[in-house]
């Protein structure tokens, strides 16, 4: 029993991060169609740039995660404006390549920038935490705090904002939305910018937690996507358990059957809850 | 006159294997470097300087086979060095025999590429099993009747390890309790960790490369976890305080090789931490004077043989080699040889301990370089 | 008196296909223009260079005595147009209510609750639907939320794309009466209809378009009237 | 018979291919042409799935995979001749892309994608962990070369093994035209264009789109098999997501939907990268950069801009 | 009588708790044109899809020339002789005109699919029948003119006699037409309902959903009114447009 909670504890933390990562990918995909296959590096980028203000720089860490979340909105607008939009009237394939283009750089900026060394990000919280046997150690349980804060004021902002309702207007039917005179080409900007955002944040959490290196990003990414099906594309709350269930699955899988297949389990879920739902759990048919 | 010889390093430059790769890597320019110096290679009345081509691995096997290939074919280069991994090293070793070239093997630690008596390669990594049964010998010895090993199983020479491990281990009457592996890009090993703390087990072995390991250091710290902990990595001071805190490591045990470590260097072990510091800004990493003993290797080797362009008259010079004077590694000479007929070398194994923020060399572990030898030729 | 809304010499064009060929009309204040005419002969076409979905090749557009030929959408909006599209486009997985309130994107009065209120008195059954997603309403209904929606802008001039395509007769019937009654509040009003005769009757003046351009224009009774346009256009 | 551009070009590439081993210089690029040669098969077949009937399959190295652990595994536990198992190869991918291929067509557009995407993965993952049979991350060393030394020709000879990779790309891209311009091409193209419409003129699309899913890993899995003889080595990173994305691009790049874009698009994949590596620090950045410039002004690739060239000349002449 | 070539029974469909249809049963014959009128939402676009095999019913039965198709995919249906359009245009835009009919006649060859990728360029004796009933479906529809224009390029009337040449392709025994008036001008119309009369006239069994009262009443032999998802009225045109039921619920008094 305490094995078990334990585990799913285990898989919280990864979960949150899953979920970020997704929320990201999922307002993006919603809004423009585009499977951004580079939201993962530019997690990563985050996260390196979080570690170089905090480590090289001296900032105070919560300083240095400000400035890198800023630069990423920064970073989403100019993903939008010059590599998305553009192509934007195209098959959805050439905006996929794109996203492979946009992986390379990102990839290899942050080789110029920050080099090839794995970082993790020193939060100095390594107190345990111990409530009848099961252990927390502090920084995961923030990660998890601060996850669940993030996903909750990203669906204040969509549900209750007018800029947020803007958003959903845009997704669902562009050309009526222009007929709203809503500027529907700063939305995508906008977009963009809070999906990079929350990319950062979960770059800074993987950081943190584990450890970020080049080539995560398309680690990230993957199961980024993983959840997104699993939730169904688009879908706010569909990411939420998504995630929740990725990063559950995959601890109970290593935990009690096999963990060099835990990757594998976790997948054959996704691909057996498609092949039940084949718009994911929370899609729309 | 003066001439160039081109030599060629594969080697994991990036990558999660970069905390050997690099540092091999650095190591032999710093080499030819120093051989240049000193006048360079001397072959008849020719002096070849040494000119390195390094080409990135990233430790994989294709990329090594492509970087390789790409040396022979296209840079044209008779001398390869580096190779901090047994994938790598083994898919170039499966070839090289039928290539006009030699091949040194520095950190890679699968036993298979010098139990097949390539001609034309050798290595100066000892294999993991003999390292193993000597680690499973020590941890017997200190009367842990039940461990649990967390490891990159599926990744051939670990599992040799702990299969020697284990021998030596039921030997002294303690076993295996748990298997639990991980894969090279896994971080979170909690879940592994998580499944062991419910066994309650006396002890935990730690195979893996040197990032992973530290996480699993510190998570089992994090996840409450308070028994002896022992590996085999090969890891730097550094390298580990990158994942973890130095309380989270105390304790743990290292056993591996004797390698580098300021206490036990010899006076050539000391001027190389001193140079390899002042010249990388950061001190080597334990394995890497494998690769640097291999570049005086190879220029003794030339030098006898008389030749650079006769790869085969260098590839014999090289197994009647005498450990050279330069070398920082302590080698145990197998009828007086630096590699013995399998083209492999021998350095002592020990135990080394993380005692505030260092590895402190406590112990040798006993070997026997000249039975192991044996065995390994046996094995044909 | 100036027109409210004028064109001159409108171009449109579709990746290098002009199928709008200079076209010129104008709407006075407090009147309402219909344009009718065959299938594909560009009358969608005009009203979206009008609102900004699709670009003027050539041409001027002026509303209230400002260029807004090219301009984005939503300026378009601000400055106090409105279209009402053809095949209705509302949100789908909105709720008629979040629909309503999109309509009030543009503004930033603090009146929009009332004039909610008044929609839904001016379609009760939109009361009814308000908690429902769009996309399940049926086709008349959402006709009647796309027209609330638009009014919802307080616009100056509203623009009607064939707001009876595809409704049932009696239905066609409702929103030529629900336009009759926008007209009477004095709404500016120009319309696109394949049911000519439903048109004719409500406009003030109409356009009779073929292939990109304007052949004929009058009062409604002058075009009801015109053999050429009974002939194609009535069915009688 | 009029004057067609496309003949010409066809013809100097064919006369070029077969010279290809006697002009080049340095060993190095006869073999990475034999390498492009190979990703030439694969983007055949990617192209039937992605450019034909539009659905992006990432999983095109992972089928390689399957073609090459197939024939080596085949040759190693069964003693099966060299060029039994390279032919068996084809089949075997074949199978498990049907396998596979059945369920997960269900699911359209990115989900299809996201799918075959997580396939890649789960071949990759078990090749990596199932140790007992294919040496994990370590790899299957010494695969033979088909032939032997005493048959008629030496493949160990690189210009040889040339050839034969010649050979096999252009029967290949051959049954790809014949596959293009048959009724199941056109079907395909249809789906592509209206999925739904397809079902609704009483055409079982989901036939069709398992054929080109299976017809397609059926060319990696030739392509993995001859990769796996040539090298005489093979372990699973080359099989892993970026080689499949690499497939993608190949297809992308060259001119998706044509015959001539996957083999155009298969040298450039190969060669682009080795070019770039003059510029060692900025080759990500560089690489990358062309790719999304080419997708901006080159959306139909190379092919694409050839023919809209051609298109331009000839109106400028009459 | 003749025996229906298409009878329904019993038929219902929901989607989750929407009733579209309740327990609907009408019958086409061979020379029947059968209009399917009734408000906004009354079921008759989900009765021609779930006739089509779009969504499967809830219940009832659908037999076709006296075989049940209920559970048959759409596919199957085509072949054994049910064809429709949608009430919006559906087009590959980048085919021809001619090309896109083509594809609709494919349901009707026998021979398999890989015979033609091994035919070298050989057109085979299927090929020309195939390429003939083409021709004849250009001719028929008027279509002619445009038979080499891409179909994203032609005129959104042109697009809707598109649909129904493609329908005609494969052979059916009954078309099904959703709103195949929307949208067209009085002339067009007219040549709709004398296209409608044709098909009916060449032994294929028509049921068309309108609004336009104008052309239903004109060239229906019979009309069925849904309202709420069940059948309000059933008969000939006069007795259709007198019916109180009917004009209450969907004709108003406009008509
Ligand atoms: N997005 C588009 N791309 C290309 N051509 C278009 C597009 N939209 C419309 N057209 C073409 O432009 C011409 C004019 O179309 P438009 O929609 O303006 O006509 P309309 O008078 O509104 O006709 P309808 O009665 O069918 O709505 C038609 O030939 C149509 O095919
Ligand atoms: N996929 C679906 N999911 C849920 N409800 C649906 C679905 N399709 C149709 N409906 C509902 O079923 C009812 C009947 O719709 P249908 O489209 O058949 O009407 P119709 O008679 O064709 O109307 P119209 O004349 O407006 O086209 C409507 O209430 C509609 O909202
Ligand atoms: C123990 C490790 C230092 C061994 C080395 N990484 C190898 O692959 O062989
Ligand atoms: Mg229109
Ligand atoms: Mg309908």
């Amino acid at each position: 029993m305490i094995e078990l909670v334990q585990q799913i504890l285990n898989g919280l933390a990864i979960g949150g991060v899953y979920v970020l990562v997704a929320l990201g990918l999922t307002t993006v995909f919603g809004i423009l169609g585009i499977a951004h296959f580079a939201h993962g590096s530019v997690s990563m980028f985050g996260g390196y740039l979080t570690w170089f203000l905090a480590v090289s720089a001296g900032l105070p860490l919560l300083a240095a995660i400000a400035a890198a979340m800023a630069v990423g909105f920064v970073l989403g607008v100019a993903i939008e404006l010059l590599a998305y939009r553009p192509v934007r009237s195209a098959s959805h394939i050439n905006a996929f390549i794109v996203a492979l283009g946009l992986t390379m750089m990102v990839e290899g900026l942050n080789l110029q920038l920050f080099g090839h060394e794995q970082v993790v990000i020193p939060t100095g919280l390594s107190r345990v935490f111990e409530i009848g046997g099961v252990t927390i150690p502090e920084l995961r349980l923030y990660v998890i705090l601060a996850a669940a804060a993030l996903i909750a004021s990203m669906t204040l902002f969509v549900e209750r904002t007018k800029t947020g309702q803007a958003i959903r207007a845009v997704a669902e039917n562009r050309e009526a939305a222009i007929l709203m005179g809503v500027n529907v080409q700063a939305i995508p900007l906008i977009v963009f910018g809070i999906s990079t955002t929350l990319g950062v944040c979960a770059g800074v959490m993987v950081g943190s937690l584990f450890a970020i290196a080049p080539g995560i990003g398309e680690w990230l990414v993957v199961k980024g996507f993983a959840v997104l099906i699993l939730g169904g594309l688009g879908s706010i709350p569909g990411a939420v358990i998504g995630g929740m269930v990725l990063g559950v699955t995959e601890a109970l899988a290593a935990g009690f059957v096999s963990s060099a297949y835990k990757d594998l389990i976790a997948f054959a879920v996704m691909i057996a809850v498609l092949l039940m739902r084949p718009q994911g759990l929370m899609g729309k048919a | 006159a003066e001439r160039t010889l081109r030599i060629g390093v594969s080697d994991a430059l990036t990558g999660g294997a970069s905390v050997y790769g690099l540092p091999q890597a650095n190591a032999i320019k710093m080499a030819a470097d120093e051989i240049n110096a000193a006048g360079g290679v001397k072959v008849g009345g020719d002096s070849y300087m040494l000119d390195v081509i390094a080409y990135d691995d990233k430790g994989n096997p294709t990329e090594a086979t492509n970087a390789v290939r790409k040396l022979i074919d296209f840079d044209e280069v008779k001398y390869i060095l580096g190779f901090c991994c047994s994938g790598a090293a083994s898919a170039v070793a499966s070839f090289i025999a039928d290539e006009d070239a030699v091949m040194l093997v520095g950190n890679a630690a699968e036993r298979s590429i010098t139990a097949r008596g390539i001609p034309n390669l050798v290595r100066t990594r000892p294999p993991a099993d003999y390292t193993g049964a000597a680690a499973g010998a020590f941890v017997g010895k200190r009367g842990h009747k039940r461990v649990a090993v967390l490891g990159a199983l599926d990744v051939g020479f670990y599992a040799l390890y702990v299969d020697a491990f284990e021998k030596e281990l039921n030997k002294a009457g303690g076993q295996i309790i748990a298997r639990e592996s991980f894969g090279l890009k896994d971080r979170d090993m909690t879940p592994q960790l998580t499944k062991i703390r419910e066994m309650n087990p006396d002890a935990l072995l730690v195979v893996g490369y040197v990032e992973p390991a530290a996480f699993i250091y510190r998570q089992s710290v994090e996840l409450g976890m308070d028994i002896p902990r022992y590996g085999f990595t090969s890891g730097s001071e550094e390298q580990f305080l990158r994942v973890a805190t130095s309380e989270q490591m105390e304790g743990v045990w290292d056993l591996r090789p004797t390698e580098l470590t300021l206490q036990s260097a010899t006076e050539t072990g000391l001027a190389y931490h001193r140079n390899y510091t002042e010249r990388y800004g950061m001190p080597p990493s334990p394995s890497s004077p494998y690769a640097y003993d291999n570049v005086y290797a190879l220029k003794h080797a030339i030098e006898a043989a008389g030749t650079v362009d006769d790869t085969r008259a260098v590839a014999r010079a090289l197994r009647e080699l005498a450990p050279p004077p330069e070398a920082v590694m302590q080698y145990l000479p197998v009828d007086g040889k630096m590699f013995d007929r399998n083209g492999q070398a021998y350095t002592a194994n020990g135990a080394f301990q993380w005692r505030g923020g260092k590895w402190v060399y406590v112990e040798e572990l006993p070997s026997d370089a000249k039975a192991y030898s044996e065995f390994l030729a046996s094995l044909r | 008196m100036d027109a409210l809304l004028s064109i001159r010499d409108l171009r449109v064009a579709y990746g290098g296909v002009e199928v709008v060929h200079g076209v010129s009309l104008e709407v006075r204040e407090g009147e309402c223009v219909a344009l009718i005419g065959a299938n594909g002969a560009g009358k969608s076409s005009t009203l979206r260079a009008i609102c900004g979905l699709v670009p003027a090749r050539a041409g001027s557009i002026r509303f209230d005595g400002r260029e807004i030929a090219n301009a984005p959408g939503h300026r378009i909006v601000r400055a106090g147009i409105t279209m009402c599209p053809e095949g209705r486009q509302v949100f789908p997985q909105m709720t008629t209510l979040q629909n309503l309130r999109m309509g009030a994107y543009a503004r930033s009065d603090d009146e929009q609750a009332r004039d909610l209120e008044a929609m839904m008195d001016m379609f009760p059954i939109l009361r009814e639907r308000a908690h429902q997603p769009a996309g399940t309403l049926s086709g008349g209904e959402q006709e009647m939320l796309a027209i609330a929606r638009a009014l919802m802008a307080r616009p100056r001039l509203c623009i009607f794309d064939e707001p009876s395509l595809g409704l049932a007769p009696r239905i066609v019937a409702e929103v030529g009466e629900t336009i009759a009654r926008i007209k009477a509040m004095g709404k500016t009003i120009l319309l696109v209809e394949q049911n000519s005769s439903m048109a004719l009757r409500l406009a003030d003046r109409a356009y009779l378009f073929e292939a990109g351009e304007i052949v004929l224009s009058g009062s409604g009774e002058e075009l009801q009237a015109h053999p050429e346009v009974a002939r194609a256009y009535l069915g009688h | 018979m009029q004057f067609r551009p496309a003949y010409l070009a066809l013809a100097a590439a064919a006369v070029g291919l077969v010279l290809l081993p006697q002009i080049i210089g340095a060993k190095y690029y006869l073999h990475l042409s034999i390498l492009a040669l190979i990703w030439t098969i694969a983007a055949q077949g990617q192209n039937l799935i992605q450019g034909h009937a539009g659905y992006v399959s990432i999983v095109q190295a992972g089928f390689m995979g399957i073609g090459a652990y197939g024939t080596t595994l085949l040759g190693m536990h069964f003693a099966l001749p060299v060029w039994l198992t390279m032919l068996l190869a084809p089949f075997v991918t074949a199978l498990f892309a049907l396998a596979a291929g059945y369920p997960s067509l269900r699911v359209k557009g990115h989900y299809f994608a996201i799918v075959t995407l997580a396939y890649n993965l789960v071949i990759f993952i078990v090749l990596t962990n199932w140790t007992s049979l294919t040496h994990g991350e370590a790899g299957i060393t010494g695969i033979p070369k088909p032939g032997g030394p005493d048959g008629w020709f030496d493949f160990r000879d690189r210009a040889t093994f040339y050839y034969l990779t010649l050979i096999l790309a252009g029967a290949m891209t051959g049954l790809a035209w014949l596959i293009a311009r048959s009724r199941i091409g056109q079907t395909l193209r249809a789906i592509r264009q209206n999925e739904d419409l397809v079902g609704a003129i009483g055409i079982p699309a989901w036939k069709y789109k398992l054929f080109a899913f299976v017809a397609a890993a059926a060319f990696a899995g030739l392509a993995g098999a001859v990769y796996a003889h040539y090298q005489s080595f093979i372990n699973p990173e080359v099989f892993g997501l970026a080689q499949s994305l690499d497939a993608i691009l190949a297809v992308i790049v060259g001119g998706s939907g044509t015959i001539a874009g996957p083999f155009i698009g298969a040298f450039f994949v190969v060669f682009l990268p080795e070019y770039l590596r003059f510029a060692d620090a900025f080759r990500l950045i560089i690489y990358g950069l062309a790719l999304i410039l080419a997708t901006i002004f080159m959306p139909r690739g190379i092919v694409g801009v050839a023919s809209d060239l051609w298109a331009r000349i000839r109106r400028g002449r009459e | 009588m003749t025996a229906p070539v298409l009878e329904v029974k019993g038929l219902s469909k929901s989607f989750g708790g929407v009733k579209a249809i309740r327990d609907l049963s009408f019958q086409v014959h061979p020379h029947d044109i059968l209009g399917l009128i009734g408000p906004n939402g009354s079921g008759k676009s989900t009765t021609v899809n779930t006739l089509a095999g779009v969504h499967a019913a809830s219940a009832g039965e659908i037999v076709l020339d006296g075989a049940h198709v209920q559970t048959l995919p759409e596919y199957e249906r085509v072949a054994l002789g049910l064809a429709r359009t949608f009430q919006t245009a559906r087009l590959f835009p980048e085919f021809t005109v001619r090309e896109q009919i083509a594809l609709g006649a494919q349901v009707t060859r026998r021979s398999h699919p890989l015979s033609s990728v091994f035919a070298f360029g050989r057109r085979s004796a299927e090929d020309e029948a195939v390429a003939a009933h083409v021709e004849e479906l250009l001719d028929m529809t008027g279509l002619r003119p445009v038979a080499e224009t891409k179909t994203g390029a032609i005129s959104s009337a042109q697009q809707r006699f598109l649909m129904i040449a493609m329908a005609l392709a494969a052979r059916p025994k009954v078309v099904l037409l959703d709103e195949p008036a929307a949208g067209l001008v009085a002339h067009e119309r007219k040549e709709l309902g004398r296209l409608i009369r044709e098909i009916r006239d060449s032994g294929v069994a028509v049921l068309v959903i309108e609004h336009h009262m104008g052309l239903i009443m004109e060239i229906c032999t019979r009309i069925v009114v849904l309202n709420f998802g069940a059948k309000i009225a059933e008969g000939a045109p006069e007795e259709i447009r007198n019916d109180k039921a009917v004009i209450d619920a969907y004709l108003g008094e406009a008509a």
